[in-house]
């Protein structure tokens, strides 16, 4: 029986990955992006299971807003991604440190 | 029961649409101007929001309780018409503030107006969430378009860094509010925040609830720049060019209070003693934070960064009284704060010549030498931003330092005055620079020749006199608006 | 007269006039003299408020009110007792006298120094004036603006380390004021003094009042131990700068302990009245001696300042000791005047001092005591004012600063004579520094070729240390005037302060 | 323990460790197939929970577009990745403790034993509809204005994209004939005056 | 009948008026003008004293004693100015107009030469002024008033030469030693306010301290808890010290000696006649608290009798003419103190008196030699003088004769009075005094005439040396030591005529008012003495007429001690001067403690003045710079260092920024769980 709490530990293990994606990668700035896709993932999941345990369709709606959302991230975040490398000629963490102190 | 979209609605949210009309036809007209036109596109844009503006004060509802539309989705009150003129309004300044900079750089396209304007919408939305989906949905609007403004610049490396930056954290803080969202939904079973309020007290898992406060407040922390979510934020004022600086340096504050409001009073209201202490929290981390790290500084945008950290924690100090006059005081504060700002940034821009950026505290070296006028506005908006009467920033601080103290919470106050004082030492800094050191040379400033720029921010510096010896009405628009 | 509104004239005139000093001033003669006429208007103007208060009524008078923020029932409230007057006019007069001794040495940017000061002007008479506390708190705070600008701009050397000092300092003390009056809003639902003086207080709260209060105005005043920020300000200002910091801003802290510390939290000032007796105390002696080995004359002049101001303190606090432990309201009054008319006495004296100080630093362009010496030989007339203003500061009966510090010692004696004992030693102590520094620098043979080339007084530091001279001696030998101007207001403080709130 | 449990422990794990891998593998092309493949089996576990629009739209969606975006930049960016993920072991520990903190803070306030409820009937069916149509009912009747925010949203995405990598570079050299040809003599050439150099004088 | 108060006015306006015209225009109106309206304002206070004086005695009228106008008026506190006058006043207005009269004189003659003439008739008028409103007082504040203004004309005066490092050393000395009296004095008048009726009038404080029902004497106060102390000893011992300071009483006797740096005639007129003797007039007039307490009696007495005895002693070994002068005045006034310590305050106001005459003769007359020598003071160069000057020759013999108190002048007189009074005594400290003022009779004869013989007669120590004359008054130091220009010559008529007219008083003024004055009931009420203490009244029976008394002098002690000092003198100085040399090596100890005045001045300099500026440093740099400035600098760069090193923290990687949110997000929710579980229990 997949109760409730089955999903939402899995949202649960899954964020705190994606959580750890973000501070734990110090090299590519592209893993960090599919890290924000993870978190987003957990995300979903969680409101889909919620939907469904409650019966509310409105969970699973915002789900898909969440997707649309994603997708204009993923090509605002890749595009700016772009730009960076054509300035920079490095997506590597490390070196995005200009801007400190 | 049978949901049905409501035609009356689209009344309620006529200037967001009218708005959203107005940026869809510059989007197209903008398509068959010239490099040289782009005036067209400026005054256009001005007079979109001049006009949402006025829409707005039309629309502005009577009574406290406001109106809402979409089955509660927006909500359209007192308050959301005070953020929303002060949104409208700071953008605009913003946009006179921008052009001038922007052109010099060869940065003066339509899409700057576009990725403006469509923030605006979301910021609008934003202030009158009454649904956690669109409460997201203009966050993200919102956030969208200043991840793309600040690496507008797209030949700048700092430029591109900035933006890198904030979209990746942005979009970890937007996953980590949805996550709370979604533990928020998953509690009350419902997004509406008026709905959600109602039903809080009757969930059995308190866990759910605190999980997701604890989620959206990190969400909207990171919004407001609160530490230790703020770290964004000196990288972006920094890196961004100035005048993008200027707008989301200002308006997007506004709106995060909005969204800080809409979700914390009204949709976790009653979960106060919750939230109270985790906003104690973070705004004596702030104070800390932006005051300590301010001092540092020597680069102007940088500075103002961090003050802004600081101001944030000011802010919630207000805001962790948990009422109405509270929230007043805090939106008192946040509409001080960003006009200050605004002037701050926009002298700054102000000053800027192509291929001299003037962000440096020592480009204002014997300002007031070569131009005592524009010394004497960054003056008032320095003295303000410290707290100094009979500025506007004083009285903000003396609101909420009064809601705080009226709220019990006298030790926060005074944490907040002790790194107020540390504050004072590098706003002064710049004071100094500018009054008390030599100019290089005594030649007059070459400022820019566009008249509007300098008048508007002229009127901006003013305003915080003039504001600062009469608030009353402003204050009293706030608390009507809270029903105070 | 009951019609027009003198006291909001007497505020915003002389800031008006900035404005349009700073607009029209382009020309420094013209910024001069259209400053120099607005500050004799308001000098003018501020005779009818002297001449229309009537004294034996007391009480406040020439009272304006006009909501300011109706959320907060904040007033634009302005009234006048006694001890106002006496601080508005005594403000008035210097100011005139400082644009008057500003004229030469100020020569860069002379609009916004002009402008500055009387923007000053204006503040300090709203201080004086107000009878809201967040109306008091806005000139309170407001004013170090200016002097802000004034030190750092026109200042000396290390005018930015001074600068700094003296704005953060003395914010830091007043911010925690801030507090207080935010709590006492609280209490009261207004900002209103008369309402806060009324409300009733517990000892703890009062307690923290009073230390709010204290810190407020105890670096204000200054007193010690808050009082380095005074001495780095003064070396460091323009002369007309130090003249107005010392004959004017250092008041704000003893009123602020008139019209704050005892009205509203009688009961701990009663019970910390100790502490700051003992501050002052320790001020007159400690400071004294400080004052003594100092080599750059307007340091020595600042510490004398620290070191009579806490005869101020000292004579305000004595009366309330007076009052509730002996029961000797008379004595009290006694004190209570002693500390308000050393005030205007220290404003006189102070404020001539430093312009002497000024009149030498503009020749010599150093206020070290070594690089003079002889100075009698080629300024007799400056020397003999030098001489004068001297034993004025030393408390030569038959001068200003006499009077204050009699009245003092009188009422202290009467409540502890140890206090007095030790109080009393600013005899010695302040002829000691204040001659030796007179020896230094007036008399003896010239050492210094420079200053063997020295003018004597030109027309206009005529005009300044003469009008000085006029009041210091006036004062002292006819002090009768300014107490009966303030008396029924004195006695009206001392009998609230019989009353008990807890 | 039933056939959809255990379905959810396989898919469950599957997006696990390949959640795992996204993050720490060194190649970003392998990375991204990772993504793939924990996005695929989290279509599965929704498809679990009845939400079969949602889980289609996400193989779709994601796996089909956003994911090919994603390796379409990583290769096009082509990005040497040998000298990468150095360091990466040395925060590793601190990185998992707090990871590990995290998760066990929130579990445990989620409450992980008490939510042990069977899920009931699914909704939609209740409902009489199909998940699409379920959804599309709230969607349109009730959802309308965010529906209409997530369209200017995605125009702002696109707007955003365009304007930061379409515009012409500063960099490259572009003719313009039209302006060559109008080019005038005063345009070319600038004659300076000067004065002449004195002997003994050096440049500076 | 009653005095006229526009008189009065006059008297102390006058030369007030003098003095303002003589400071404020002198340059413009010239150095006649100056002197001549600075003169016509004392000569005219000085006949109207007098008239006041004849009006007082033998007109009839009575006592003035009225307020002139409210200085100010604090509740019950209240302080004027006015005037009370009694014959005690008229005798001192009398004796200060007229001394300073001849003073006036002599200094057109005196500082013909000096560039600052104008300036100086303008302080002694001022200084007049002063000393009336001084003793004409009705009040403490009013006598405070004068007192310190006095103080501050001496200072002025003394640093007259103001660039002459010793003189300005010397002015601010006496200041602040001036000071330290009227520390002492302020807190005395205080504790009059306080404890004697709440006035600072004398009227009603001295009804206060006679009323019997209040019973002042026995009243005390305790202070220090369970130390009782009687509030009359205090207020006495506080007002007795400003005495001290003013009249130069051991141990702040060190100011007097020094101010001889300041002009000739101002050292007669304000260090010997009048100033000086302030603090006796000041006790006299308070004799009403005084007789209330025993011991601020006794403690005046052996203050005053060591006065007289060990300053007279420093005498002997000076060789200054105007110092050994100097030390004189002191050990007379201390003479003065004695007289008033045994209650005999009558006979200290008639030293007084008949002092100011003859000591102002004595300077004069130094400064007439002075002159002469052209600055020159040191008597080791002088000697011989006497055929030079002979007025001034024969005048300072007077002067000396009356100093020593030979029978028939004026010091003897006074003089006999004082002696017998303190052998009359039953005060406690009154066997030492009777010694030290019987001792300092042969000391004063001692110096006395060892001054006249070393100036006038034996050999002539000095060479006149016209080639090295260049000009330079007031530069002695251009002349090396016992060279003169040109001969020393008499000086002009308005030196001398005010050398004759004082000499006048000093031989007769003893003998024509002993009877009234001492005996008689001259001062009335103006002094009081409780009939315990009544030692004057006790001579009085034995009193028969001033003749009398000269005769029944010869049969003293004191002259036979004064005797043997001019014996001793005579043969030392006169006809074997070797032997002084002798005996200075042979009591070389002994003659070092007086040659440095019991290093007095040596202790006060270490002590006070290095001492405090040595404490002053230490708490400016230590506590001021240091402990204060170093907390507030070092928090400001505290504050500096932490955000130095704060803001590495924002390093710029990404994944610290994401760290922090997290570790943020971590916290928050631990805090949350803490929360939850808190409520849950």
């Amino acid at each position: 029986m997949i109760t409730l709490a089955h999903f939402l530990g899995l949202a649960a293990v899954l964020l705190c990955i994606a959580v750890a994606g973000f501070f734990i990668n110090r090299k590519n700035v592209i893993v960090l992006l599919m890290c924000i896709e993870l978190l987003l993932l957990a995300v979903n999941t969680n409101f889909i299971a919620f939907s469904r345990y409650l019966g509310d369709p409105s969970g699973q709606v915002f789900v898909f807003f969440i997707l649309t959302v994603a997708a204009a991230e993923a090509a605002i975040g890749l595009a700016i991604l772009v730009v960076l490398f054509r300035n920079r000629a490095t997506i590597d963490v490390t070196d995005i440190d200009k801007l400190k102190g | 029961m049978t949901i049905q979209f409501n035609p009356a609605d689209l009344l309620v949210i006529l200037p967001e649409l009218v708005l959203l009309g107005a940026t869809c036809a510059i989007l197209l007209i903008d398509l068959f101007l010239k490099p040289s036109q782009r005036d067209i596109t400026h005054w256009l844009s001005i007079v979109a929001i001049a006009v949402t503006s006025f829409l707005v004060w039309r629309g502005a509802p009577e009574v406290a309780q406001g109106v809402s539309a979409f089955n509660g989705m927006f909500k359209h009150d007192g308050i959301s018409v005070v953020l929303k003129q002060f949104v409208l309004l700071t953008t605009g300044l913003s946009l006179f503030y921008a052009r001038n900079y922007m052109r010099e750089r060869s940065l003066l396209f339509g899409e700057f107006y576009l990725l403006i304007l469509f923030a605006t919408i979301g910021m609008m939305l934003l202030v009158s969430a009454g649904s956690l989906v669109i409460a997201y949905l203009g966050l993200e609007l919102l956030a969208l378009s200043s991840y793309a403004l600040v690496a507008l610049n797209r030949n700048s490396a700092i430029s591109a860094e900035a933006a890198i930056k904030y979209f990746v954290l942005g979009a970890l803080a937007s996953g980590l509010l949805l996550y709370g969202m979604s533990m928020i939904y998953g509690a009350t079973g419902t997004l509406d925040l008026a709905a959600i309020s109602a039903q809080i007290n009757q969930v059995e898992h308190r866990g759910w609830l605190a999980i997701g406060l604890v989620f959206i407040v990190s969400g909207v922390a990171f919004k407001l720049g609160a530490a230790p979510f703020h770290m964004w934020l000196p990288d972006v004022y920094h890196g961004a060019p100035t005048a993008i600086t200027v707008f989301i340096g200002s308006a997007p504050k506004v709106a995060a209070f909005g969204l800080l409001y809409r979700l914390l009073e009204g949709g976790l209201g009653p979960m106060s003693e919750h939230w109270t202490p985790m906003l104690a929290l973070l705004s004596v981390l702030s104070l800390a934070v932006g005051n300590l790290f301010a001092i540092a500084q020597s680069n102007l945008k940088r500075m103002l960064a961090y003050s802004t950290i600081s101001h944030i924690g000011f802010m919630l100090l207000g805001f962790v009284g948990g009422s109405p006059a509270g929230y007043s005081a805090a939106m008192f504060y946040i509409i001080s704060y960003t006009m200050t700002a605004t002037v701050a940034f926009g002298i700054i821009a102000l000053l800027a010549r192509a291929g001299f950026e003037c962000e440096e505290i020592d480009d204002f070296k014997g300002l007031n030498q070569r131009s005592p006028w524009y010394a004497a506005i960054m003056g008032i908006s320095m003295f303000s931003l410290a707290g100094v009467p009979p500025l506007f920033g004083f009285f903000a601080k003396l609101l909420v330092l009064k809601s705080a103290i009226d709220a019990g919470f006298l030790w926060l106050a005074i944490v907040a005055i002790i790194f107020a004082i540390i504050g004072i030492y590098y706003y002064l800094r710049v004071v100094k620079v500018m009054y008390f050191d030599a100019a290089a040379d005594d030649a007059a400033v070459p400022l820019p020749a566009d008249l509007p720029l300098r008048w508007v921010i002229s009127l901006n510096g003013l305003a915080l006199v003039v504001l600062g010896l009469a608030w009353g009405p402003l204050f009293d628009w706030c608390n009507r608006a809270f029903g105070v | 007269m009951a019609h027009w509104p003198l006291l909001s004239v007497l505020i915003w005139l002389p800031i008006v006039g900035a404005v349009l000093v700073l607009a029209l001033g382009r020309d420094a003669r013209v910024a001069r003299w259209l400053s120099l006429l607005v500050a004799l208007l308001t000098f003018v103007a501020s005779l009818p408020l002297y001449i229309g208060y009537e004294a034996v009524a007391g009480g406040m008078q020439f009272a304006e009110s006009h909501l300011w923020i109706g959320g907060l029932k904040a007033y634009y409230g302005l009234a006048v007792d006694g001890i106002s007057v006496a601080l508005i006019v005594l403000t008035t007069f210097t100011s005139v006298l400082v644009i008057i001794g500003s004229w030469g040495p100020i020569n860069k940017r002379v609009s916004q120094y002009m402008a500055a000061m009387l923007v000053l002007e204006g503040m300090l008479i709203g201080i004086f004036a107000a009878t809201d506390a967040l109306l008091f708190y806005v000139f309170f705070e407001a004013m170090l603006i200016p002097m802000f600008i004034i030190i750092g701009v026109w200042g000396g050397p290390r005018r930015v380390y001074a600068t700094l000092k003296f704005f953060i300092y003395t914010f830091l003390g007043s911010i925690f004021m801030l507090i207080a009056l935010i709590y006492l809003h609280m209490k009261t639902g207004e900002f209103s003094l008369a309402a806060f003086a009324a409300a009733p207080l517990s000892a703890t709260e009062q307690a923290w009042l009073f230390f709010g209060f204290l810190a407020g105005f105890a670096i204000k005043v200054p007193m010690w131990p808050v009082h380095t920020w005074l001495p780095d300000a003064h070396v460091e200002a323009p002369t007309g700068g130090s003249v107005i910091l010392a004959a004017i801003m250092l008041k704000v802290g003893g009123y602020g302990f008139i019209r704050f510390s005892l009205p509203i939290t009688p009961d701990a000032s009663q019970e910390y009245a100790w502490v700051v007796i003992a501050m002052s105390l320790v001020a007159v002696v400690y400071i004294g001696y400080v004052a003594l080995v100092q080599d750059d004359m307007k340091k020595l002049v600042a510490y004398s300042s620290v070191a009579h101001m806490a005869f101020v303190t000292l004579g305000i606090f004595i009366s309330l000791a007076l009052v509730r432990e002996h029961a000797n309201p008379d004595a009290a009054r006694l004190g209570m005047q002693g500390a308000m008319v050393q005030m205007i006495s220290h404003g006189f004296v102070s404020g001539a001092m430093f312009a002497c100080i000024g009149v030498l630093y503009d020749r010599l362009h150093t206020r070290m005591i070594d690089e003079y010496g002889g100075v009698m030989n080629v300024m007799p007339w400056f020397g003999g004012f030098f001489i004068l203003f001297s034993m004025a500061n030393c408390g030569l009966p038959g001068t200003s600063g006499f009077v204050g510090e009699f009245m003092v010692i009188l009422a202290s004696f009467q409540s502890n004579p140890f206090i007095a004992l030790v109080a009393a030693f600013t005899l010695i102590i302040g002829a000691a520094y204040t001659l030796w520094l007179v020896k230094r620098v007036i008399f003896g043979e010239v050492t210094n070729p420079k200053v063997a080339k020295f003018k004597d007084l030109d027309a206009r530091e005529w005009i300044v240390l003469g009008s000085f001279a006029a009041a210091v001696l006036a004062l002292g030998i006819y002090p009768k005037p300014l107490t009966d101007l303030m008396d029924s207001s004195v006695l009206q403080i001392v009998n609230a302060l019989m009353l008990s709130k807890a | 323990m039933t056939f959809e449990l255990l379905c959810f422990y396989f898919f469950g794990t599957v997006a696990v460790v390949a959640a795992l891998s996204v993050i720490s593998v060194k190649n970003s092309v392998v990375a991204a197939l990772c993504l793939v493949l924990t996005f695929f089996s989290m279509a599965c576990v929704w498809l679990l929970a009845q939400a079969e629009f949602l889980g289609v739209a996400l193989a779709l969606v994601y796996v089909g577009a956003v994911m090919v975006l994603f390796l379409f930049v990583v290769m096009m960016l082509d990005v040497d990745f040998a000298p990468l993920r150095e360091g990466f072991v040395r925060f590793l520990p601190v990185g998992m403790l707090v990871a590990a903190v995290m998760l066990v803070e929130m579990l445990m306030m989620i409450g992980v034993r008490s939510v042990q409820a069977p899920p009931g009937e699914d909704p939609a069916v209740l409902a009489g509809m199909s998940n699409m149509e379920w959804l599309g009912h709230t969607l349109f009747r009730e959802f309308v204005l965010p529906f209409e925010i997530a369209a200017v949203i995605l125009t702002v995405g696109l707007i955003a994209a365009v304007t930061l990598n379409e515009r012409k570079r500063s960099h490259t050299k572009l003719q313009n004939p039209a302006r060559q040809v109008m080019v005038k003599r005063e345009d070319r050439i600038r004659l300076v005056k000067m004065a002449a150099e004195k002997k003994g004088e050096v440049a500076p | 009948m009653m005095l006229d108060k526009s008189i009065l006015l006059t008297i102390v306006l006058a030369p007030l008026f003098g003095a303002l015209v003589a400071g404020l225009f002198g340059k413009r109106i010239g150095r006649v003008a100056s002197h001549s309206v600075t003169i016509a304002g004392v000569a005219l206070s000085c006949v109207l004293s007098i008239l006041v004086l004849y009006k007082l005695v033998w007109g009839g009228a009575e006592v003035f004693n009225q307020n002139i106008y409210t200085w100010f008026e604090v509740g019950s506190t209240s302080a004027h100015v006015g005037f009370l006058i009694d014959r005690l006043t008229a005798m001192m207005m009398v004796v200060v107009t007229f001394v300073s009269l001849m003073v006036h004189v002599y200094t057109i003659g005196y500082m013909a030469e000096d560039d600052g003439y104008e300036r100086f008739f303008s302080y002694i008028a001022l200084f007049t002024f002063s000393m009336l409103m001084l003793v004409m007082s009705n009040n403490f504040l009013q006598l405070f008033f004068g007192w310190e203004a006095v103080g501050l004309v001496s200072y002025l005066l003394i640093g007259f030469w103001y660039k002459r490092p010793t003189a300005i050393f010397a002015n601010m000395k006496a200041f602040i030693v001036n000071r330290v009296g009227d520390f002492g004095f302020l807190l005395g008048i205080a504790g009059v306010l306080l404890w004697f009726g709440g006035s600072l009038d004398y009227a009603a404080v001295f009804a206060h301290a006679q009323d019997p029902s209040l019973d002042m004497a026995s009243r005390s106060v305790e202070l220090i808890a369970g130390h009782p102390w009687q509030v009359a000893t205090i207020v006495c011992i506080c007002l007795f010290i400003g005495a001290m300071g003013k009249s130069a009483q051991v141990p702040l006797h060190v100011w007097l000696p020094d101010s001889m740096e300041g002009p000739t005639p101002i050292s007669a007129l304000i260090h010997a006649a009048t100033m000086v003797t302030a603090g006796i007039f000041m006790v006299a007039r308070m004799s009403p608290l005084f007789e209330l307490s025993e011991t601020a009696l006794t403690f005046v007495l052996v203050i005053g009798a060591t006065t007289a005895l060990f300053t007279g002693l420093i005498g002997v070994v000076q060789n200054d003419i105007k110092r050994v002068v100097a030390y004189s005045t002191l050990s007379q006034l201390g003479y003065m103190t004695v007289a008033l310590g045994v209650s005999a305050y009558s006979a200290g106001v008639f030293h007084l008196m008949t002092h100011a005459f003859f000591k102002a003769l004595l300077f004069l007359g130094a400064g007439s030699v002075i002159i002469a020598m052209h600055h020159e003071q040191d008597m080791r160069h002088m000697g011989g003088l006497r055929k030079y000057m002979p007025i001034t020759w024969i005048t300072m013999w007077i002067g000396s004769l009356a100093l020593a108190g030979a029978p028939g002048f004026a010091g003897f007189f006074s003089k006999d009075a004082i002696i017998e009074a303190v052998g009359e005594s039953h005060r406690l400290g009154a066997g030492y005094a009777y010694f030290c003022v019987l001792a300092g009779v042969f000391i004063t004869a001692l110096y006395s005439f060892r001054l006249l013989y070393m100036t006038f007669h034996g050999k002539q120590r000095f060479v006149v040396d016209p080639v090295k004359h260049h000009h330079g008054h007031e530069d002695p130091e251009h002349h090396a030591p016992g060279h003169l220009a040109h001969a020393p010559h008499e000086s002009p008529w308005v030196v001398t005529v005010p050398l004759v007219l004082l000499a006048i008083p000093s031989i007769v003024i003893g003998f024509l008012t002993i009877g009234p004055m001492l005996f008689g009931d001259y001062f009335g009420n103006a002094i009081f003495v409780r009939e315990a203490n009544n030692v004057i009244g006790e001579l009085g029976h034995g009193f028969h007429g001033a003749l009398a008394m000269i005769l029944h002098g010869f049969s003293q002690p004191p002259f036979w001690i004064a005797l043997a000092g001019f014996i001793v003198a005579t043969w030392i100085w006169l006809f074997n001067p070797r032997i002084a040399d002798k005996a200075e090596n042979a009591l070389r100890p002994l003659h070092a403690v007086l040659a440095n005045k019991y290093w007095f001045d040596n202790l006060y300099q270490a002590v006070f003045a290095r001492g405090g500026i040595r404490f002053g440093r230490g708490l400016w740099r230590g506590s001021d710079a240091t402990l204060i400035d170093g907390a507030i600098n070092g928090s400001a760069s505290l504050v500096d260092q932490v955000s130095a090193l704060l803001r590495r923290l924002q390093s710029g990687y990404l994944y610290h920024y994401a760290f922090a949110m997290i570790l943020g997000l971590i916290l928050l929710l631990g805090g949350s769980w803490w929360v939850l579980t808190r409520i849950a229990a």
